[in-house]
């Protein structure tokens, strides 16, 4: 039950980290351990190298399903590793990844938001209906969008905070609303985007657009998360909300920022979605949220909050992506796919609980 | 204009299986166009693809007090019991675009989606020269539409011996999913001459995945004749599409829902007929079906009646 | 300096009244000791001095002006700094994390790393703690862990501060340390609360006492006290014994360890404990009596070695299988070890019989409640009834439950871990007569304990434990503190050797 | 951040548990207060039954919301309140119920089951082909969906427990293989089910069978939770793992169990949709996990595990249903109904929230 074991485990067997029972990914340990096991070789250089590739693998989640996932499809496909292909995967996980960067703050700080895929349509819609209808400078349309999903983050965050509404019930009630307000505006109809929109979408020279977005936007919560002091406070909320609060860390605050950045990314989204479509959809990124939260988990947060990190988030929306890539890829039937798709996630993620348990011995 | 909907005696619900689809809003707004003009009440319900929740849809509009009830089935065979306690208490019912399975309903007002397979079928053979590879874009598995489409398709294509089906995905009627799943297909297919896709939501993704070899390189095959659909018919990146009329649909449910309330007799089976658009008779399409003014869509009434 | 002053100040819970009209004032360098029974308030008094709770009734003087104090921040700009009962840690984050939290470092609006480290360091080092600061707290043991929290609140530089059982969870020596920091502290003029259920610490770092008893103030004397009027003044009557253990003459084997290793934990560690004995597990924090026990128990796998109880080999690893042979444990840290804590006192205490009574699949409800009540009623755990939330149980009252879930079931053998950790001197001696009762019983018992006159009071033979392994035995009668401290130490020595 | 928030609150204030911070609703005490908040007037016996009747709606979250919204929608038209349209909301909700239920298990053990809509579409066609293709005994055909539930939530549980998936993880899995598993042996097509099947979906003289279902599934999920040592070993290991653990219950065993009541649970609600549709869907159920976690957190349970009643999960499953069936009968437009569900929704739950504060004080 694993939603909130995670955290259970590690507290309890607080002094004996590396028992039986914990299998939480001790921060920092890992690599340490992984290091020492591979020292016997080589210069110091080197195994100082291989001691951080190692920390990197055992903080990253899924890294290690994923490359035996990229090199099963290499062996059973040509058409996989060529560079085409991969910028491909590249731009196609780009939606999910930045949805789940922002879903990163939130499910850090113990919390989960569902409403990401519709407010990414909502804010698409917003850039496109005020270019389209009302003929505004298309600079202006975009910064309208990141707003509007910044407000309807914000709102969801305010729920939270002081209608002490479960994160799981404010955002399913936000999703509901930004899909509904994003029907309701474009009379359910797709609408087309400014060029500028489109621009995110594109492939400028060799550059895609949208990959370009992705690793600015993967940076940018990185850097809020790890060196800004609201970034830490999700942590702390979410790894012991009490604690935070008698450390005078303001509780509410988090919980309303986190929200509106995980809104604002999601806008993001919906600009890279939109500009990919030359055209905001009513039903964009309908389900996103459960590929963003996957991604996340999948990385190696736990839905009890404290622990996520976004290189691990990367690593889940790229897997997410390279599966869907290689299924197709591989023309399995679309019957067939779904029980696949299970499957392969299933094994991936518990390659990573396999490596860590024999890490643990 | 619902000014005068308020005041109307007639009240009829109407059953859309989504509207998570341009095609469907058109269908709900050629209905609703009708109905304002002819002084009806319209009740419209979205069962969001779920046959379970549009057998709640049906039991509530008995609640509603409707008395006639149009269904546009999310499947046919679940429609089957969804309409049943309607037929028992005497509740008029009209199948609109799908039909309901085993049920003598009081009319069946369609389009036909494996005539719709067959004239892309036919239409893509010729353009292609009558061989070589292609692929398809499947819509959500298991929708009726999906199968329908598919059949049609399929079935008249193994007529051209020398054309291979090289891929089939789902990309679920999605434009955003089609993007990625043709842009993965064609990694893997590069000499593909034309892509089917089961709605025209999907060919545009396509189009967009394909860039500048679209219309060119690779024919791309649609289905709906949805305004985005028809304006790149126009425009040449969608070689062909299948037209289906949702207005006309929706308007035809409408008047048959309202004979049927005043005892009148109504045509139980009125097949609109899928037409397939090419570049060469897209104007006709697209002067009645790009305007959303409700008139307009009355007007191309003519091209399908029989 | 900062004069703080709680004045006639009350708190209420639902229908009861916590704390009532109780005033205490902190002077600049005095340390002001609270005292009072498990749930007599304590806690309650000095969150209102902490920004967390607002009191109900009276008022709060900050160098004679009347202040609110709505929330910790707003405690923290008066200087104020804490260190509570129950640890306010964030276990996923690393110690130098922990030790700022609320509070970190910045250049340029982004966190400092590395002034962060280095003033982690320096904090670790004033109380004598060896700890890489980038390790996450949830991996240290509860001492450690106990020992960060004193740094966090020392780093403040505050002018009042507030310790809430600060030595529960740790030994002798660190006590010792903390007991310095103290002096300097009040040296330098900064004022105290001090609050702890050691009645042998109030004379060493107090300066005077306030007694709480049911919510309600009681008096103030000088810390130097003798003890058993503190006590009288505590509980209302004169305890005769603290430790009032009744020795049996020792049986058969309960328990048999042997020669039980882990690697990097415990090594070759081999003792018996007899039918009729209580057995003391003393040692510093760190020497792996905690490890010890849980190998016992189930909880963890351990290597090599054996464990018998009654003569019959228990399988490594199998909790279940343990408790089915007559053993339980009391754990080391109750909140996130022993209790559940969002579920009622009645479910807590049936924990470990529901499963053995139950019939069928069916869970013995009546039964159950019947035993539940009684052993509340046993343990006078302070309650509004047993269907409370065992959260909103003071420390000491929750430790009771913890014990009582073990004393439901009736075990063979009893292994504890701090077992009155955070348990007042009345209490504590009504858990004594129930280690009695089992040893009376025929039953064994084994103490693993920080409370060095618990251990030597209430033992028949103390274990010493160092570095993982049993460094030496004697007999309690034998036992000095000082005995007890040379064999705890006794690694250091080899380490110096080797 | 509420998905985990509650439980570390919890864990947190211990002996402060009525603190600002603290959102819990502490089991069976809320009752006790409210009793003696309503205690001045009345003989005593009167008194005992007002007292009872707020320990009920003070332990099932939404109820006072859902009360509010029927009231409301009473006044608003007259087609809510009549028995017909009381027993179609019955019906209709008995699905999500059904699930709900099974989902309660789960969640009360601080899990999560995404797999349950696609498990009771998997069944229900199991159910369907075992009848008509392979015209096995039609309650032999049942009995087969049934075991097939059980045996997929099995299969979630072993992937929980042994592999060490979390269940977020597990059951995402378990759901797309589910759900391609119904494609595959439907072959994409709707099955006709056996007159047997379809009797648990029909109206018998006045008597919905989906309620009667619906009734006694909730009776025995409510049995299981309550009276059986299994049902109490979930409280223990959603409450705190590692003091269950110590305390001597088989974790993984629960964990198991968890699951597989919750696949059992889900095929008999797939029974019941089959019966109302005259057959099994391969799209049936499409998304009900949502739902059906929503009621179970609406009804007061937290997603950090160890708390959740049946009598709430219901509540929350008939909220849900009332919703819906609402804004039908108001024919409110299909793009605002988003919109409004989203709202009410937020508010339902927002009064408990409310009334709990007021009730602290
Ligand atoms: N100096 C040290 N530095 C880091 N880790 C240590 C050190 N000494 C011991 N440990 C580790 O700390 C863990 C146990 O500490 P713990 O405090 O629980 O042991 P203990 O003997 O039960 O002590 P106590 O019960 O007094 O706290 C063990 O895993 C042990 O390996
Ligand atoms: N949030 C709360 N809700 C209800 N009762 C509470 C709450 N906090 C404390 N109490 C009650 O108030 C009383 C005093 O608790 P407090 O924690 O102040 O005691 P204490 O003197 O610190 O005890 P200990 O020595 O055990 O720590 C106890 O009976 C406790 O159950
Ligand atoms: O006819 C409709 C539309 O073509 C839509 O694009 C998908 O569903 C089908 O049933
Ligand atoms: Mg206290
Ligand atoms: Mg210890």
């Amino acid at each position: 039950m694993s939603i909130a074991t995670e955290h259970k485990a590690r507290v309890a067997t607080a002094g004996n980290g590396g028992n039986g029972g914990s299998h939480g990914n001790g921060i920092g340990t890992g690599g340490g351990r992984h290091g020492g096991a591979g020292g016997s070789g080589g210069a110091a250089g080197n195994h100082r190298f291989l001691a951080a590739v190692a920390r990197f693998v055992s903080r990253n989640g899924a890294l290690v399903g994923l490359v035996i996932l990229c090199i099963v499809l290499a062996f059973a496909t040509p058409a996989f590793l060529t560079a085409n292909n991969i910028l491909n995967v590249g731009i196609q996980c780009a939606t999910v990844a930045i949805l789940a960067f922002g879903q990163t703050f939130v499910i850090v700080a113990a919390g989960i938001d569902l409403s990401v895929g519709a407010v990414a349509a909502f804010s698409s819609m917003i850039m496109a209906i005020t270019g389209a209808s009302m003929g505004w400078n298309p600079w202006l349309t975009i910064l309208a969008g990141l707003l509007t999903g910044a407000a309807m983050g914000t709102l969801s965050g305010i729920a939270n905070a002081f209608l002490r509404l479960p994160s799981f019930i404010a955002t399913l009630a936000m999703m509901s609303v930004a899909r509904g307000l994003t029907l309701v505006v474009s009379n359910g109809r797709p609408v087309s985007t400014s060029s500028l929109v489109n621009f995110f979408g594109s492939t400028v020279g060799h550059i895609p657009m949208p990959i370009v977005t992705m690793v600015v936007m993967g940076v940018v919560a990185s850097i809020i998360l790890n060196l800004t002091s609201i970034g830490r406070s999700m942590y702390a909320v979410g790894g012991n909300m009490e604690a935070a609060r008698l450390s005078g860390i303001s509780v509410h605050k988090t919980q309303i920022v986190v929200f509106m950045l995980s809104g604002l990314f999601a806008a993001v989204a919906g600009l890279v979605i939109a500009g990919r479509l030359h055209s905001a959809q009513p039903q964009a990124a309908d389900g996103y949220e459960m590929d963003a939260i996957a991604s996340v988990v999948i990385g190696g947060a736990s839905l009890a909050g404290g622990k996520g990190k976004i290189s691990g988030t990367f690593v889940g929306a790229i897997l997410l992506a390279v599966i869907r890539n290689g299924l197709n890829i591989l023309n399995v039937s679309s019957f067939w796919q779904e029980v696949v798709i299970g499957l392969v996630i299933a094994f991936a993620v518990s390659v990573d609980t396999v490596r860590r348990k024999v890490d643990a011995h | 204009g619902t000014s005068n909907s308020s005041s109307s005696q007639y009240k009829v619900s109407l059953l859309v299986s989504t509207m998570n689809n341009p095609f469907f809003v058109d269908l709900r707004d050629g209905a609703q166009a009708e109905a304002d003009k002819v002084g009806v009440d319209l009740l419209v319900s979205d069962a969001q693809n779920d046959s379970a929740t549009q057998q709640n849809q049906a039991q509530n509009a008995v609640s509603q007090g409707a008395q006639a009830v149009i269904i546009n089935p999310v499947d046919s065979d679940a429609a089957t019991a969804a309409v049943a306690p309607l037929i028992s208490s005497n509740i008029p019912v009209i199948a609109v675009d799908r039909a309901v399975t085993d049920t003598t309903v009081t009319s069946y007002i369609a389009s036909d989606n494996v005539q719709g397979g067959q004239l892309d079928a036919d239409a893509l053979a010729k353009a292609i020269g009558e061989s070589g590879k292609i692929v398809i874009l499947e819509g959500t598995p298991g929708a009726a539409s999906t199968r329908d489409r598919g059949q049609g398709f399929k079935d008249e294509i193994a007529k051209y011996p020398n054309i291979q089906i090289a891929a089939e995905q789902t990309a679920n009627f999605d434009r955003s999913e089609a993007l990625d799943v043709t842009t993965n297909m064609m990694q893997s297919n590069s000499d593909i001459k034309a892509i089917y896709a089961e709605n025209d939501e999907m060919a545009l993704g396509a189009i967009q995945a394909l860039g500048s070899k679209a219309g060119t390189d690779v024919l791309i095959f649609g289905f709906d004749g949805t305004d985005d659909g028809l304006k790149a018919v126009q425009a040449g990146t969608i070689y062909a599409t299948v037209a289906q009329q949702p207005k006309v649909l929706g308007q035809k449910a409408v008047d048959a829902a309202l004979a049927a309330i005043k005892g009148e007799s109504v045509e139980a089976d009125q097949s609109i007929d899928v037409k397939l658009v090419t570049k060469d008779n897209v104007a006709q399409y697209l002067s009645s079906d790009s305007s959303t003014s409700s008139d307009s869509s009355s007007s191309s009434t003519s091209t399908s009646t029989e | 300096m900062t004069h703080l002053s709680l004045v006639g100040v009350s708190k209420i819970f639902g229908n009861s009244k916590v704390v009532d009209n109780v005033s205490v004032t902190v002077e600049p360098g005095k340390v002001h000791v609270l005292l009072g029974e498990n749930g007599a308030g304590k806690s309650t008094v000095i969150k209102m001095m902490s920004g967390i709770y607002q009191p109900d009734g009276g008022h709060i003087e900050i160098d004679g002006e009347t202040v609110t104090i709505p929330n910790v921040d707003a405690a923290r700009k008066y200087g104020i700094a804490v260190i509570h009962q129950e640890l306010a840690m964030v276990p996923e984050l690393s110690i130098m994390e922990n030790l700022f939290l609320g509070d970190l470092p910045r250049r340029a609006g982004f966190v400092d790393r590395r002034a962060m480290r280095r003033k982690a360091e320096d904090a670790l080092k004033i109380i004598g703690l060896d700890e890489d600061v980038t390790r996450p707290m949830g991996e240290l043991g509860v001492a450690r862990q106990q020992m960060v929290e004193i740094a966090k609140a020392l780093m403040q530089d505050a002018s009042i501060l507030i310790l809430d059982e600060p030595t529960a969870a740790l030994t002798r020596r660190e006590c010792e340390q903390l007991f310095r920091i103290i002096d300097d502290l009040r040296a330098k003029n900064v004022g105290m609360v001090y609050i702890s259920h050691h009645l042998d610490e109030i004379a060493r770092v107090g300066d005077i006492v306030t007694v709480l008893r049911d919510g309600k103030y009681v008096d103030t004397v000088p810390a130097t006290a003798p003890e058993d009027q503190l006590v009288r003044l505590m509980v209302g009557r004169n305890i005769e014994n603290q430790y009032p253990r009744e020795a049996q003459k020792p049986g058969r084997t309960l328990l048999g360890v042997a020669h039980l290793t882990r690697a990097g934990v415990i090594d070759d560690v081999s003792f018996e404990v007899h039918a009729g004995e209580v057995v003391g597990l003393a040692g510093l924090v760190g020497a792996g009596r905690t490890e010890t026990l849980r190998a016992i128990f189930g909880v963890d796998p351990y290597d090599s070695g054996t464990v018998e109880v009654d003569g019959h080999r228990l399988p490594r690893h199998a909790i279940a299988r343990t408790i089915a042979a007559g053993v339980g444990l009391v754990p080391e840290d109750r909140r996130t070890q022993g209790l559940i804590l969002g579920a009622s006192i009645a479910d807590n205490l049936g924990l470990a019989t529901m499963l053995p009574t139950s019939r069928a699949g069916f869970v013995d409800r009546a039964g159950q409640r019947r035993a539940e009540k009684a052993t509340a009623d046993q343990l006078h755990i302070r309650m509004t009834g047993i269907d409370q939330e065992t959260g909103s149980l003071s420390g000491g009252n929750q430790q009771k439950v913890v014990f009582g879930k073990w004393s439901m079931s009736k075990v063979k053998v009893l292994l504890l871990d701090e077992p009155t950790r955070g348990v007042d001197v009345g209490a504590r001696v009504e858990i004594y007569e129930l280690i009695n009762a089992i040893t009376a019983n025929g039953g064994a018992v084994l103490m693993a304990s920080s409370d060095l006159p618990e251990v030597l009071g209430m033992s028949d033979r103390v274990l010493v434990m160092s570095n993982g392994r049993i460094s030496g035995e004697m007999p309690a009668a034998e036992a000095t503190q000082e005995k007890v401290m040379a064999l705890a130490v006794s690694h250091m020595d080899e380490e110096v050797d080797g």
